[in-house]
């Protein structure tokens, strides 16, 4: 992430891939990042098979909210779309357009994350904590890195949004902003995963 | 041969060993062909004034030749092993009307818990001694293997027999001891400080002497737990 | 994406004059971070070694005082004596130090970052910053790593498998913040691979110099592309599972735990992770001494491609062969069949390499050079490794040689006959890329030989020991009866490893002397055909004055019809033969 | 057969294996720590532990798996549970449970409290000491034993001693009545360390008397812990200088 919003001149893409180092860099990153949460998913699913009675019995209902979170679902899917339109503002070179998308990403984000943190609250307080079997721990530890992950995206999306007030980006080169909206797309995809696989099922 | 591996007295050991020297003799060729052909090329075809190395990417019937022999060898071994594996691991290896022997693991220490005179574990005049495990000669003996703490490992040398023990986890492991003496029982699986000392003594007793052995215990230990 | 091609900003010049910090400690000069990754591994090499030799007094003479033994607290070695407790922290440390802090990084680390830019024609890494900050995380890993020496209940000392409940439950091991200083240490070092892996993945892709097609790679810089593959999908496997364990440990969370999670899904993560492992610790070195024998034997590698595929189906097999860790662990025994199937097929590709080697010797014209001998001693070692991994591979000699010192024996000539003796060979070779200077070539062979016939001496024993029944990681054979005959054994090894051990001072005092004393190298020392030796040695920041142009394949040696007896990768025999001088010579 | 062995074998067995280390009647842990510190008054407490009922039968102990131990052990090794002799308990101990100025505050002696394993058993069994005292830990045995602390309130710790001769020395830093201790190489080898802030503690010796001095006057909630037979509280007054009685008497639970 340190370079996606780092600038260089883009040798040899005739040689390469076709794509320029920062964009590649990132789909490489991302391999990792879905091998990481395929462990997180993969020993879930063994776990809860190999002991469906640390569950609740009638699913995950029983304890979490899906209403509220059904809605943060919702609008993190509206942060992606809100990335989109800041990459397709950055590529016309509308300035004012892709000010005001990042900064509406930005703000979905962060609403999403600070909706999370409420929500860890009060299944704390209802007594859901992680060491509460294994039905707390796997909740926890996976949509707590999910949450990580967005709370690095908020982070860099800010820095990206500076850097936009900056007039860094124009319709030639707007790198920064695809590589931070590849990092933001797996993100969000990642929560429809886990939204599923963890509240739903 | 006993001087590569220890004599064996279990009824398997012997196919375990036999599988073990063929991959002996298979890996020994392999190894002497290759090391030879190795020092050979260094020495023959070491670099002296004038000589000009032959200027060859390839041959690729050659590396057909090379692909092709070693996997028909590994397959081969495979399929070899696999066999005597099922015969020994496999879900349905155990076989009818073994004894059943419980074998809880602990740190640090094996508690062997035999049945009573009802032949079945579980029920009242079951009993437990520690660190001492007594089979009859010539019978299955099917361990019902299970750990208190952390993971350690069943592994009788003589018997070439090894099983994890886990927590949590309840496995079965069979063998049939085919002579009568003093063996031993370790530890195999690192389980803490004391971990080397995780011994206990295997008797293998003849049929009469196992039931008088039994009888004894069952007696003692049951005074013991009244 | 064409439309944005369009550079906006330029890069500030190379030609300013660099402060002392930036330019050798923040240096995100590739051919700096690779020094920087040599210097600490081969610290980490070191302590490994010393590690290794109190296990090795333990084992040799058990119940004796080590001499010496004052220096540790009481705690470690008390009455002169180790204790077993210090003993497990022993073997837990020096596997892991070995594994993750010398050989992977000494490998990927090392000639991943050197040799990847200077061998496809490019000027620096896709992501300098990014390489400069994986070294940098690399660094506090490993202390972290220390630190757990220096607290209270000692290091980790579960093994450097760290099987839950022993690894996560105090009561159980007696150890309380060293377990997960282990755990902190591994994820902060795997963030620090996933970033370096990253970086030469990109680089390959997007970084080679014209002409420098896929198939005129040479196999160092295919096996170091595969390798970092395997590092970015299998290191986050790594650190999903520590992170669980941490969690375990630290609030109080259920997956590994006994009663409510499950013990064994460890050792599942753990193994997928663990043999894509083992093959990134062993691919950079197959790498490396294909480079250093199609050299050394002035010919062509034999069966380029086939050597590139079996480099790729190694990593593809790679994933389906964890469970060959897990025949005893009381997994489901006709999982056993298909891991062992699988396991027997990954044997393939070893061997077609083995043989390619052999075939590229053959007929050649043999200059045996310090990293020639190495790399002869990698292939002939890399065979008995390889052999002996059939014996593990069959599930029933495994229920008897599983967790015992044939594992042990089997490891080490995979990781030290195989790994080791490469990188040996690549210091050397690359020594005077790296500093401008030869090593010492006398003092190289006695290194060789001693270490040569030292290790073999060392580990080829333990073969037998294993044979016996000899368990791992077990503080004193004299308790087993059945053990009794081992000890003779066990004394020798000892004194074989006090030698080993003592051999590789010979090669710390070469490296640092040659430093200062060796004789200066030119740009191509070895009369080699990579593009690393087309530049002065050693090459200056920006790597060329002018990127190079790509001609020939890797290995072009001995082309008939040409005086020299070597055709450098950035020219054609055209241009050698109408007269051109060759570069670099 | 092994229901005859007698509470004299027991206790002739426990006074012997312990060779010649063991501490005067009176309790091994208490007294010293008295003399370390300068105490708040002269007044003591003492009082005998006594026993009614069946004596519950020892276990016996198969130490074949130690020669080393089993011939510190002739006639073969039981495990002192339950120390009796005419009708008076052992191993029990005593200590002042609250009653004492909230101001007090005590000094740990500087000599420590030992504990020593002979014949794969612990001696003593039940011992007392004060926060932050050292507890010197010996091996008796020319084997390995681990010495395991599994407190609730305090930080464990599991330590081992391969050797014969050899000593660690440890702490606690939080009163805790009682830490247990045990060996994992040997299942059946227990004990239990009290830990107290003050110097107010003994364990009953082998007659059964027990004795606390240097205490002020005032009136003091007692407590009497044994490992088999729990606790027992009593209230003891004492006067300045004087000396009160706390008698306990144990049963086998009915």
């Amino acid at each position: 992430m340190a370079d996606a919003g780092v600038m260089r001149p883009m040798p040899h893409t005739a040689r390469g891939a076709g794509v320029y180092n920062q964009k590649l860099g990132m789909w490489v990153f991302l391999g990792s990042e879905i091998m990481f949460f395929t462990a997180l998913i993969g020993s879930y699913v063994i776990l809860r098979v190999g002991n469906p009675g640390a569950w609740p019995e009638h699913g995950p209902r029983e304890v979490l909210a899906i209403p509220i979170t059904a809605a943060n679902t919702f609008l993190l899917i509206c942060s992606s779309v809100s990335m989109v339109k800041a990459f397709a503002a950055a590529s016309v070179g509308d300035q004012k357009g892709l000010r005001l998308w990042l900064i509406a990403t930005v703000l979905m984000g962060a609403a999403f994350v600070s909706v999370q943190a409420v929500e860890y609250t009060e299944l704390v307080h209802k007594g859901f904590v992680p060491s509460a079997g294994l039905f707390g721990s796997t909740f926890y530890t996976m949509t707590g890195f999910h949450g990580f992950h967005v709370s690095v995206g908020v982070i860099c999306m800010i820095y990206v949004t500076i850097r936009a007030f900056r007039g860094k980006y124009s319709a030639a080169d707007h790198r920064g902003i695809e590589v931070i909206g590849l990092y933001w797309h797996f993100v969000d995809l990642v929560w429809i995963i886990l939204f599923t696989i963890v509240y739903l099922i | 041969m006993d001087w590569i591996l220890p004599h064996a007295v279990s009824s398997y050991a012997g196919d375990i060993d036999a599988i073990y020297y063929l991959i002996l003799v298979i890996t020994g060729i392999a190894f002497v062909v290759t090391e030879a052909a190795l020092v050979w090329f260094l020495i023959k075809y070491r670099g002296r004034p004038g000589r000009q190395a032959s200027y060859i990417h390839g041959n690729t019937k050659a590396e057909i030749v090379w692909t092709a022999v070693p996997a028909v060898t590994v397959v081969v071994i495979g399929l070899l092993s696999g066999s005597v594996w099922n015969s020994i691991k496999g879900r349905d290896s155990v076989p009818a009307g073994a004894i059943p022997i419980g074998v809880h693991a602990k740190q640090f220490e094996w508690n062997v818990t035999y049945p009573g005179a009802d032949g079945q574990l579980g029920t009242g005049d079951d009993f437990t001694v520690r660190n001492q495990l007594h089979v009859p000669v010539d019978t299955p003996v099917v361990v019902h293997l299970s750990s208190e703490d952390v993971i350690h490992s069943f592994f009788i040398p003589a018997f070439r027999v090894k099983q994890d023990a886990v927590p949590g986890m309840h496995i079965r492991v069979w063998f049939k001891a085919m002579e009568t003496g003093e063996y031993e029982l370790a530890c195999a699986e690192l389980c803490g400080l004391g971990h080397y000392r995780m011994r206990a003594a295997v008797t293998v007793h003849t049929a009469d002497d196992y039931q008088r052995w039994l009888s004894e215990q069952s007696q003692t230990v049951a005074l013991q737990e009244r | 994406m064409a439309s944005i091609a369009a550079p906006v900003e330029h890069d500030v010049g190379h030609s300013h004059e660099l402060s002392f910090v930036r330019k050798y400690i923040f240096s995100t000069d590739h051919k700096i971070i690779g020094i920087q990754f040599l210097l600490m591994s081969l610290l980490f090499l070191l302590i490994g070694g010393i590690l290794a030799m109190l296990i090795r007094w333990q084992q040799g003479f058990p119940g004796q005082v080590l001499p010496g033994g004052g220096v540790f607290p009481e705690t470690m070695v008390s009455d002169g004596i180790i204790l077993p407790e210090f003993y497990n922290s022993l073997v837990t440390m020096h596997g892991t130090f070995m594994v993750f802090f010398a050989i992977m990084p000494l490998l990927v680390g090392v000639f991943g970052n050197y040799l990847i830019p200077l061998k496809i024609g490019a000027p620096d890494m896709a992501f300098p910053r990014l390489n400069m900050a994986s070294f940098w995380l690399a660094v506090p890993a490993g202390f972290l790593m220390i630190a757990g020496f220096f607290v209270i209940g000692g290091s980790a000392a579960a093994g450097w498998t760290s099987y839950p409940p022993l690894a996560e439950t105090s009561e159980y091991s007696g150890v309380y913040l060293g377990q997960q200083l282990w755990c902190v240490s591994l994820i902060v070092l795997g963030l620090s691979s996933i970033l370096g892996a990253t970086n030469y993945i990109t680089t390959v892709i997007n970084m080679r110099a014209e002409g420098m097609t896929w198939f005129r790679l040479p196999l160092s810089i295919w096996a170091l592309f595969i390798t970092s593959i395997l590092v970015l999908l299998a290191i986050p496997i790594l650190s999903g599972a520590v992170i669980m364990l941490l969690f375990d440990q630290t609030i109080g969370t259920h997956f590994f735990k006994s009663a409510t999670g499950l013990p064994i899904l460890w050792q599942h993560l753990f193994w997928f992770f663990g043999h894509p492992e083992v093959y990134i610790l062993i691919l950079p070195a197959m790498g490396v001494v294909s480079d250093i024998i199609a050299n050394g034997s002035r010919k062509p590698i034999f069966g380029y491609h086939s050597m590139v595929y079996a480099i790729i189906g190694i990593a593809f097999l790679g994933w389906v062969v964890w469970g060959h860790h897990m025949f005893q662990s009381g997994m489901n025994p006709t999982l056993g069949m298909s891991f062992m199937i699988s396991t027997m097929v990954i044997a393939v590709p070893s061997a077609i390499k083995t043989f390619n080697w052999l075939g590229t010797l053959w007929r050649g014209n043999i200059r045996f050079h310090v990293p020639m001998m190495h790399a002869c001693a990698f292939v002939s070692m890399f065979v008995i490794g390889g052999l002996s991994g059939v014996y593990m591979a069959s599930t029933p000699v495994d229920i008897y040689i599983h967790d015992t010192y044939f594992i042990v024996a089997h490891i080490h000539y995979v990781l030290f006959g195989g790994s080791l003796f490469a990188i040996f060979g690549a210091i050397t070779f690359w020594y005077p890329k790296m500093f401008g200077r030869m090593m010492n070539p006398f003092w190289g062979k006695i290194h060789f030989w001693l270490t040569f016939i030292a290790y073999n001496a060392t580990f080829f024993p333990m073969h037998q020991l294993g044979l016996e029944g000899h368990m791992r990681r077990i503080y004193d054979a004299s308790r087993y009866d059945f053990l009794s005959g081992t000890h003779g054994l066990n004394v020798f090894i000892s004194i074989s490893a006090f030698v080993l051990f003592a051999s590789q001072l010979i090669f710390v005092l070469n490296f640092i002397l040659s430093w200062f004393r060796g004789a200066k190298a030119g740009a191509n020392p070895w009369e080699d055909t990579g593009l690393e030796w087309t530049t002065p040695s050693p090459p200056p920041h920006g790597n060329w004055p002018a990127t190079p142009t790509v001609y020939t394949p890797p290995y072009e040696f001995s082309v008939p019809g040409m005086a020299q007896d070597y055709l450098p990768q950035d020219q054609s025999k055209d241009m050698v033969t109408a007269g051109q001088p060759a570069k670099g010579g | 057969m092994k229901r005859v062995v007698s509470i004299g074998v027991v206790v002739a067995l426990a006074a012997g294996c312990g060779g010649g280390e063991k501490a005067p009647a009176g309790g091994e842990g208490g007294a010293p720590a008295a003399a370390a510190a300068a105490p708040l008054g002269n007044a003591s407490i003492s009082g005998t532990i006594a026993f009614t009922g069946a004596v519950p039968p020892n276990p016996t102990i198969d130490m074949s798996e130690e020669p080393a131990c089993a011939a510190k052990h002739a006639g073969g090794a039981t495990d002192p549970v339950v120390v009796v002799s005419d009708g008076k308990l052992a191993n029990v101990f005593v200590y002042v449970k609250s009653g004492l100025p909230a101001d007090a505050s005590f000094q740990a002696p500087a000599t420590p409290v030992e504990i020593d394993q002979q014949g794969c058993l612990y001696h003593p069994r039940v011992l007392g000491l004060m926060v932050g005292q050292d507890l010197l830990i010996k091996n008796g045995d020319p084997l390995l034993h681990n010495i395991k602390a599994v407190p609730t309130e305090n930080r464990g710790f599991n330590i081992s001693q391969p050797s014969e001769g050899m000593t660690s020395t440890r702490s606690f830093s939080t009163p805790e009545v009682m830490v247990p201790i045990e060996c994992n190489v040997h299942g059946w080898m227990h004990a239990w360390v009290g830990v107290r802030p003050d110097p107010y503690f003994a364990v009953s010796a082998e007659d059964g008397t027990f004795t606390i001095t240097g205490l002020p006057a005032g009136t003091y909630e007692v407590e009497a812990w044994h490992e088999t037979f729990g606790t027992k509280t009593m209230t003891v007054t004492v006067p300045a200088d004087g000396q009160a009685t706390a008698d306990f008497s144990f049963s086998p639970a009915a």
